[in-house]
């Protein structure tokens, strides 16, 4: 058996879910002939057939209000956005209409929203976005953003079958770059469930998405120094699994919240407060964050380079940490 | 011709009872304090709603606009669900979650508006890419204002909807106003209709006070995208006789017009012409008012009655997993499921 | 001299600057003939004219994005939103327009976007929503949120004038209810700065928009109690004064975080972060988020009443700190 | 009748000058690995952008899109700026900040456009919007692709410029396809100009490939709209000669299509045109074509030789107020400035 890359994950984790319910079907720009920007649908079409894989035109708000509208009425679309950047154009139908219809009048809306998100390629300020934040703040919405293989493809299989709106971000650095063996047999990953990447006892990270790669990086440079991390990957960020993080938090008395998102109002900021909120009694150190700086994500590499935050800005914070 | 005897006294029955309706919400229970949030009705504009949503099967599905009491009526809300509704009463249609014409329903196939306009064009479409997909042969009737076309995602709902070919119909109550935005304010043509052309679909522009004339738009379009030739756009001519809201004068809209639509009013219209054409007799129009005036006195005392919703609902129906509003809620260890108290 | 609303002093603000700049101008639906859903701009019609009061058609993105071109052409654009909630149409525009130009290729967008927000008056859902996280996180925006009438009018000034975009969020709860005696003369009032509207030694209260008045009422009760809150008034969101909150809470060691937007990705999460890593050694206690449920705005009064933090809510948890 | 001759030969060089600018990145540096994004080329459709914004005047405006490097060009980007843009050059016309043809410069009236399609649409109706206000004679020119006119925006853009009138001409580029998907899974019509009814504007389609054709019709729109007379829809059609960006190999466009098209090469075109009517000689083409060249070998090795901009800068310019970076940015004490190396 060989490995299986990101992209590939999640091309055959919908595949299998396609083919499981004839109620799921997807649509976007360019998904159908062209099977998708990155051929996440690559074959769909001649395996599902044109009624099930749609070519829409390039309207990214109807896109979603018609998958709202199919979910409604039973059926389980996976809406894609072409750059997850694109999203913005769907803002109001995912925050307004989707997140909000089952609680306004019990309506329940099963649907998809996937598309690729992150920097690290040289997309410039509109390819690499990472807009998990948007949907983090607006109730009603589940928000998950895998860092491996396994979990993409556990995790979108999961998202299809979920009774609520999923944004599922993938993260398009690691689509060919991250990849691994994968069982034979079917798995699903649970949405809302954090997975302790490497387990240690001096310092926790949490994160998410790319970054999960850094922290590991870092960990396993400063296990050599004898400091040991302990890496959650979230997986999800809502629901969070607020036990595993302040479980984490409690045995090693220090934390590090690392994004690659930017900073103000990112993710960072709610893992800090549930953090100081709840575990205060067990910090032994500042709660630290670790992201991307304000400012929309430049192009040209040594801006880019210099925008994302890296492995060795972990491994200098916890050295620091560590020194505490 | 006229469509049969049952179907000609239903519409004056659900144009009459809307009507009933939206004026002891507006002039009665929202003055006495009983509403607490916006009234909008639609008076005048009755035979819109009742015309064109009277004529749909049981697995047909509509998405009503702020103006469209008659479709809730006739997908089947009761009066009291209704009133409830407005009261924020827990027997209301969105138990006390949603405000007002935010009514949705998918037992009725009814689903809610949401106020972002014209958001539900491109869901309508998607309904009807849904019914498609199942070979089911039904249609969706989506409804909104002439303001609404202004939106983006009208235009993004139209034109999907025309590429797929889908069964809806698109349903514009032109009133010729937006809040205080006049027609010529708005667009830069008069008859919306017009723009049917640029998605390839039927387009027509019907005198929206006259029931008869919008019911059959409405049957024309319906059996073309049933039989599956995709969707049409119907304008529907009309006047707003009130304000924008209840708290709105509408001291901008010139009287002339208010006198010349009040001579146009589509109640009196049908019902002159149903006793006209014999198909019900003086008596009969009266008996159906004194009826209605009844069933809507009883429908605001059961209203009026029902209990309020729980606060602590407050925290439910945010997702299907009702554990996780837990890990979600406010305050953790200080939340008191007292404090409304 | 009498009293002047909130609602009034925004007003009056604008009028200043309309007069004082001719390339002032105010866009919106309903702004002109109606002089606003909320009487923002009464009388301006009158005296400004047509050109410079102008009643759009209902299309939020395209409103921004007009604002944004005229602001290109060195215009001064003030944009409506009739209600806050529907600023959501215009995501994109603001988010990936306005906010990235400078940035992106040095062109400033001198763009005033502002309306009425919050909850307390029977809106429901798309009425009385508090969306200011969603511009708090997209680098490039600055964001204010008033409390009184003096901040109001000295702020929209402010705004106006700033060279960059602004989002303005009033708070439509106070439109009518919070008034006070303004000085005569013309004043400003700047962005990015703090204002510490009650001090005290024992806790400290950050909070913003419509809450202040509740951290007030808070204030008032403890202090027969012996316990003396500190209540910030962040008044601007971004560029986030943190001087003034790091200094209050060195001040105090405890704090209590208070907004009345929803609590997952809500500011309290950025202010937590913020102070668990700087003053980190200065906390006596828990960092405490008092904020609304992770709920749409429910309509009936008892649903929206329990879904609204309250006064008591702060009483209750200063009681608790204070006892720490 | 063609314009006078200055125009016609410049119109030839521009459309040359472009070609050989984007077939030097597409073909030559993208593949050398000395551009590391994505590449969108407009061949085959040069005479659009050159055609039209030929005619502009200094205060007059353009809102490009991602295949009208001629726009940029003839606004008064140089050579080097634009590669130097493509490279991540800190001379680049971002100073490295954006990605190719996000260019733009308030300098040269040149609108930067953003990714998200057709969002600059209602940002031309603002500017035409201020040349109003200011009572200047000027005028916008926006520029989009036939996929961009499914968007929200679009609709929202021209609806807003019709209703006020503003000076605003838009310039469609229907090239067939949106990336893989072709016309007819885009809009259920062929032209595009057939929507200018619904916004009670002129709209016209002309062979996107003809220079003439293109600045004909630009040139009374611009007049119309400099008069007073509001905005205009010109749709030019005209086919993408490449991929949809330098990594597609558009395999899902009939080869025929392509065959078909190249004989209808715009620049080819308009030498054979300038040369029967004897407005060049073959000999100053000629020596056009190696001017370009030239000048392009030129811009290159400048542009190849540009310092890459310094790390640093990543912070600077996200406000008019550079004090507020510092309070914002990243890292606080642990952000070290040398972090990049
Ligand atoms: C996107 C959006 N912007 C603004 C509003 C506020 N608003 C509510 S109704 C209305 C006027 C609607 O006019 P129209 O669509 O013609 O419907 P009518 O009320 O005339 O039936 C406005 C501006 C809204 N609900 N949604
Ligand atoms: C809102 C949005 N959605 C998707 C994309 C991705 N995308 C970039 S170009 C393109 C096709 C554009 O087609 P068209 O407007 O016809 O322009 P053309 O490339 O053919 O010139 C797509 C889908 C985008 N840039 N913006
Ligand atoms: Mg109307
Ligand atoms: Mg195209």
């Amino acid at each position: 058996m060989s490995a299986t890359t990101y992209v590939e994950a999640v091309r055959q984790g919908l595949w299998e879910e396609m083919t499981r319910d004839e109620d799921v079907f997807v649509l976007g720009e360019d998904v159908g002939v062209y099977g998708g920007a990155f051929k996440v649908t690559a074959g769909f079409l001649d395996q599902f057939g044109e009624e099930r894989v749609l070519d829409t035109p390039l309207c990214e708000s109807a896109i979603v209000g018609a998958a709202i509208g199919a979910a409604l009425m039973g059926m389980r679309p996976v809406a894609e956005m072409q750059f997850a950047d694109f999203i913005s154009c769907a803002f109001d139908q995912i925050t307004n209409f989707a997140a909000k219809c089952r609680y306004r009048w019990g309506a329940g809306v099963p649907l998809v929203i996937r598309g690729p998100s992150g920097g690290g390629i040289h997309g410039g300020p509109f390819h690499s976005q990472n807009p998990e934040m948007y949907f983090v703040h607006t109730p009603g919405l589940k928000v998950v953003a895998p860092s491996t293989a396994y979990d993409a493809k556990g995790l979108i299989k999961s998202a299809v079958r979920d009774e609520d709106p999923v944004l599922f971000f993938e993260h398009k650095y690691l689509y060919r770059r991250v990849k691994e063996e994968l069982p034979s047999e079917e798995f699903l990953v649970p949405i809302g469930k954090a997975d302790v990447k490497r387990t240690g006892g001096d310092i926790s990270v949490v994160t998410y998405g790319a970054m999960v790669h850094n922290a590991l990086e870092a960990a396993e440079v400063l296990a050599g120094d004898g400091v040991e991390l302990e890496v959650v990957d979230l997986r999800t960020l809502v629901p969070l699994d607020k036990a595993t993080v302040l479980e984490s938090v409690k045995k090693t008395g220090k934390v590090i919240l690392l994004h690659e998102d930017t900073r103000t109002g990112g993710f960072a900021g709610e893992l800090a407060a549930v953090i100081a909120e709840e575990v205060f009694e067990y910090l032994d150190g500042p709660v630290m964050r670790i992201t991307a700086p304000d400012t929309p994500i430049p192009y040209s590499p040594p801006l880019e380079e210099f925008f994302l935050p890296k492995t060795s800005d972990v491994i200098r914070v916890a050295r620091h940490l560590a020194a505490y | 011709m006229l469509p049969d005897k049952k179907v000609c006294r239903d519409m004056l029955y659900y144009m009459k009872l809307s009507r009933e309706i939206e004026t002891r919400i507006e002039r009665k229970l929202y003055r006495q304090g009983k509403i607490v949030g916006g009234v909008y009705v639609g008076r005048g504009q009755e035979a819109i709603s009742v015309g064109s949503s009277i004529q749909l099967e049981q697995n047909d599905c509509i998405c009503p606009s702020h103006r469209d009491m008659g479709a809730f009526l006739i997908r089947g809300l009761s009066a009291r669900e209704v009133l409830a509704q407005y009261m924020g009463k827990k027997t209301g249609v969105t138990r006390g979650k949603e405000a007002n014409m935010h009514m949705g329903d998918m037992r009725h196939n009814i689903v809610a508006f949401v106020s972002m306009l014209a958001d539900t064009v491109p869901v309508a479409a998607g309904i009807a890419l849904a019914y498609k997909m199942r070979r089911q042969r039904n249609v969706v009737l989506c409804y909104f204002g002439d303001g609404a076309t202004s939106r983006g995602d009208w235009h993004e709902g139209l034109n999907l909807a025309a590429v797929q070919k889908v069964p809806v119909v698109f349903l514009c109550n032109n009133n010729q106003y937006a809040y205080s935005t006049p027609l010529d304010k708005q667009m830069p043509i008069q008859d919306i209709s017009l723009r049917a052309l640029g998605y390839a679909m039927p387009g027509v522009t019907v005198d929206g006070n006259d029931v008869l004339a919008v019911h059959e738009a409405t049957r024309e379009a319906v059996e073309l995208a049933r039989n599956g030739g995709g969707p049409s756009l119907i304008e529907c001519k009309t006047f707003r006789m009130t304000g924008h809201s209840a708290h709105d004068d509408a001291r901008y809209v010139p009287k002339e017009l208010f006198e010349e639509w009040s001579r146009k009013d589509p109640i009196l219209r049908w019902e002159t012409r149903l006793i006209r054409d014999k198909v019900m007799s003086e008596g009969e129009v009266r008996r159906m008012a004194t009826r209605i005036t009844q069933e809507v006195d009883q429908a605001v005392s059961l209203a009026e009655n029902d209990p309020l919703p729980d606060p602590k609902e407050t925290l439910e129906g945010v997702y299907a997993d009702q554990s996780i509003e837990a890990p979600l809620a406010f305050a953790a260890s200080f939340f008191s499921p007292d404090r409304w108290r």
